[in-house]
């Protein structure tokens, strides 16, 4: 069995998302390059920006039910040191590797695309999503026109694999049909869900940021499936994968492919059972798959 | 992860215990003093979402032991297991104690926050334990625990409780600051609750000692992968107490 | 201590959320009447409509980690069956009883409303934010022209205490600020995410409903207070509430009161707990509260 | 909801469990068969979200018995939980079996469908229990449990395995069907899987055996507030499994 995102083919479904595996410097402690191999169909890295970002202040996160609030800030070295220290070591994996961007206007996503246009790089993923950051993120999904801008300037210079991540709140369809518009490739539906939690009373400590983990998975499953009637892209699904049914329940609903973020957390090898139950969930019941989109 | 068998899981004190695990010779010799260890609770619940984090406590008769304290819901349920039961475990986390440590020494622990320092003591050669001074508070007298154990190893143990059930009545960091004059330490290495952790950063900010904190955070990886638990670095940016500590430089940190 | 909900007095700032406690024919064999009259502020109706409505064909209900999805499609044996059947009763509670109202048209809302004002019934929620049904519901949310409309038609006609029960998705922020033009007391942010879940492959059967539970609470959390600070309403929070902790930390963001809902369903005396929990933290904590919203 | 005690929890079967709670007199009184309980896991841990409902098994001795399967992490976390534990219940709910059941009976059950049958039969007297036949299938010999006590009162018990370890092979429909025939039995009350309920409704259809279903279906409040569990019911509109059955006349409902 192959996957397809559009034209980007994959050995599995599966996909470490963005800013769950760190910057992927240690991922060979927990994971064989055959195992990653044989179980990952693309890595999409930590967000990157032009300049390095040391991240917000903490307390950065919070434990809800069946959730995680996380306000991590983008913490990252800059493009250009990705590039040069951590890509290297990822590359050599020979998996699929996918750049996901963050600029806070559209000129940086510009610049951060010539990088990658530069250093030949195919996949890029754009995060326009990133609820925990002064400028940019989130607020461009405000925006279908913003966005559309956005993802045409990108699309005019690269001419790799474009995905646009886009936030689960605002007027998401509208920027479905943009990027659409725009010819992004694909969409990754979606970023974490605003959220706040009290972390602690005394002293009083609240937490902004962004909610992920199973918690949301039925919120992403239907927005997912909304989205799939109405907007002849691939989508990629992100939200809530804990275990093979969620992510053959995505596939169901219509997703190409499939992020994996916060069972990463959970346990560092958890994209290996999950691709143990998806194959035996494919066996019994894949004929699910071909019967169109419930 | 790992899988490993619950040889014991025993009550110390009212919300104390004492965790055994079995583990093999490969796994133990991986395992330095300082390292920590994600426990996940062997069900499919998934409320607490994350395997907590605890120190290596000891590894005494070649077990991982783990002593803990029971704070809300994930503790608690690992309390209600018992021995025999199959629990897959994430270790060793995060970089051990330093190796620099200079005696005499000073181990102040707050609470669980002494588990660490038997790991420590136990790969102590003899003559440094001598040289090691362990200060040890808690609530109250019931909450200081395994003291029979912290006396095998021939330190001095000063013991204080809030309520002066046990040693001296009042903090732990009363004790230490009140001997720095006479003691000469070298070192300082600390563990527990952040008010303890920022007293102790300003006893000996100034002195010459060289000052160790072992810091706590919500942990939602422990594997560097989320870049959530961060300490403020000074001069700039954050350390993250799972990869680059838990136990850091007082000076090196903004508390 | 007294709450206040605008010019609305209530003993407890605890609300019995709509749909969550049936048609309150029942609620006697769970809670006294003293239990009731002491830790319950308000009661609000199961959603009502003009004709009687059998509801959806199951499956109604799935859980999700920390959460329930419904799809009760707001089965209701019609206002004047429930004025005739089941109001008295209620009435005889000596708790504030306000009236959850569904209607497909604006027209359809006035005319319910008009049976309230016969009544002398004092107190009204619209619901313009069910995901579980084809006309009407959240269909309103979309469009904060229309809730505008729907809300100034009815402060026409309606003398009493007017709430507006929002959808947590689409033009959250202009609908509220719709309903404040037009004269509305008080919102209810938020009624349940739509959501989908696969209760089985073999048959499958899917559900799309709205989720509730402690899975949503900081989504709500979140966006009670974002809407708190822009939107000079009296909010009252509904999402996720199962104890006195979750209801402070709604307080403490603003809210004026707080619905308890999915947690009748865990336990039909959960408010008491509630209620109980809630009097220890308003001791020990409630000076937070005078301090302004984090 | 209730406090009660675990007085045993003990393995039937691989997966199957006979979960003992200490209740008081004034609680049993209320208690009819039929009737169904909810029992809430005793911890904090929010997932699963929802007690779960289970049918009164037994009621011999003053304690109140649930014969449970292991389906999924609630039942699995049930069975985990060991004498002495205090639990929290919601009882009585539903409404009882009907009181007019007809003579001769015929009850059929598939798997831990059997269970409200005890706490019936419990409730018979003699010369109607010799009139009852007890109709029992289950995946294998292993899965059909408590056959000494189901033999204490006296009824026919007919066995029905589909690995054929044990009675007929088969469904355990077809026996009822195959003695329809001969015998004339006024009622017939069934409790297992929807596919054994839709079974036995069509061999009913022709008869004028009173036949009564119980149903089940995932339950948020099993009281009847969240108006979630319902089936289709003749002549339009809906039934409450928790509140207007679980137990219905099988031509009152569409399957
Ligand atoms: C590196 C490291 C080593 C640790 N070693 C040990 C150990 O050896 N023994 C031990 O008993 N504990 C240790 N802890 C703390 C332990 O991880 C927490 O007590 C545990 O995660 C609490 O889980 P819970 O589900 O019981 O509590 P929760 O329900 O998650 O929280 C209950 C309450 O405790 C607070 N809390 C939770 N985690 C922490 C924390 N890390 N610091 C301060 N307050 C917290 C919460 O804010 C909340 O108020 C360690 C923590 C870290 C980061
Ligand atoms: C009125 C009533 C009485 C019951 N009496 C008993 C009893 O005496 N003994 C007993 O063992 N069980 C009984 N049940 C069923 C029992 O409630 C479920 O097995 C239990 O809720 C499953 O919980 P779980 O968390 O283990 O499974 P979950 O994790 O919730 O589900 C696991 C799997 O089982 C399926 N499932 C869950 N609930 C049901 C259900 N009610 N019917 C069919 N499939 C289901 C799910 O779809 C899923 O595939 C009764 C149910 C009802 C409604
Ligand atoms: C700690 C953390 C950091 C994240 N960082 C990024 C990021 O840098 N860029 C991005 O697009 N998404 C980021 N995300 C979002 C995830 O990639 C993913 O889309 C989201 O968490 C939902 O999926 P999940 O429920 O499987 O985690 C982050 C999520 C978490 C939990
Ligand atoms: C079973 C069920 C039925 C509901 N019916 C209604 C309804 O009729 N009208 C309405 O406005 N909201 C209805 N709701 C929404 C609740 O009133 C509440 O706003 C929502 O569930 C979020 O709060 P919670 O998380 O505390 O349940 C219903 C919710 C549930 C779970
Ligand atoms: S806990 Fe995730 S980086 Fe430290
Ligand atoms: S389970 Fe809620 S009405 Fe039956």
């Amino acid at each position: 069995m192959t996957w397809k995102i559009g034209s980007l083919q994959l050995k599995t479904p599966l996909i470490l998302a963005s800013g769950t595996w760190g910057l992927g410097d240690t991922i060979l402690d927990y994971l064989s390059p055959e195992e990653i191999i044989n179980s990952i169909g693309a890595l999409i890295t930590k967000g990157l920006s032009l300049e390095p970002m040391a991240g917000n202040p903490p307390p950065r996160l919070l434990e809800t039910p069946c959730g995680l609030i996380n306000s991590i800030g983008l913490e990252n070295p800059g493009i250009e040191v990705f590039l040069k220290r951590y890509y290297p070591r990822l590359r050599d994996l020979e998996v699929p590797v996918i750049f996901n961007l963050h600029g806070t206007s559209v000129d940086e996503f510009l610049k951060l695309v010539r990088y990658l246009e530069e250093e030949n790089i195919r996949g890029v993923e754009l995060n326009i999503s990133c609820p925990n950051v002064t400028e940019g993120g989130i607020a461009f999904s405000q925006s279908p026109e913003v966005v559309f801008q956005l993802v045409k300037g990108v699309r005019e210079i690269f001419s790799g694999f474009l995905i646009v991540k886009l936030s689960p709140v605002g007027p998401v369809l509208e920027v479905a049909l943009a990027c659409k518009e725009a010819a992004a490739d694909a969409l990754t539906i979606a970023n974490t869900y605003p959220a706040m939690g009290i972390v602690s009373y005394e002293p009083l400590k609240v937490i902004k940021g962004g909610l992920s983990g199973p918690a949301i998975k039925p919120l992403t499953l239907r927005l997912v499936s909304d989205i799939i009637s109405k907007v002849t892209l691939p989508i990629i699904a992100s939200g809530g994968v804990l275990s093979g049914k969620d992510v053959f329940e995505y596939l169901l609903v219509g997703a190409s492919a499939v992020q994996v973020g916060t069972a990463n957390l959970i346990n560092p090898r958890s994209v290996i059972e999950i691709h143990e139950e998806l194959k035996e969930l494919l066996l019994r019941h894949g004929r699910l798959l071909d019967k169109g989109h419930p | 992860m790992k899988s490993t068998r619950i040889l014991e899981n025993r009550a110390l004190a009212e919300r104390i215990y004492l965790l055994t695990l079995q583990i093999d010779e490969d796994l133990m010799n991986k395992l330095s003093p300082g390292h920590f260890v994600k426990i996940k609770l062997p069900d499919q619940r998934l409320d607490p979402l994350f395997p907590r984090p605890y120190t290596i406590h000891s590894l005494i008769g070649g077990h991982l032991q783990v002593l803990y304290q029971i704070v809300g819901k994930g503790t608690r349920a690992l309390s209600q297991l018992t021995a025999g039961t199959d629990l897959e475990i994430l270790v060793p986390l995060g970089r051990p104690f330093p190796r620099d440590l200079g005696y005499p020494l000073a181990l102040v622990a707050g609470g669980v926050g002494v588990a660490g320092f038997g790991f420590l003591l136990e790969s102590l050669p003899q003559e440094k334990r001598k040289e090691t001074i362990l200060y040890y508070g808690a609530s109250s007298k019931e909450s200081l625990v395994r003291l029979d154990y912290w006396e095998t190893f021939g330190v001095t143990l000063k013991l204080a409780t809030e309520d002066g059930s046990a040693g001296y009545k009042g903090f732990v960091t009363d004790l230490l600051q009140s001997d720095l004059s006479e003691r000469k330490f070298k070192s300082i290495l600390a563990c527990g609750p952040m008010p303890m952790l920022k007293r102790i950063k300003e006893i000996a900010a100034n002195s010459t000692i060289k000052t160790y904190l072992s810091m706590e955070s919500f942990m939602a990886c422990g594997t560097g992968f989320c870049k959530g638990c961060v300490v403020p670095r000074k001069g700039g940016g954050y350390f993250h107490i799972c990869e680059d500590g838990p136990t850091f430089l007082a000076d090196d940190i903004i508390l």
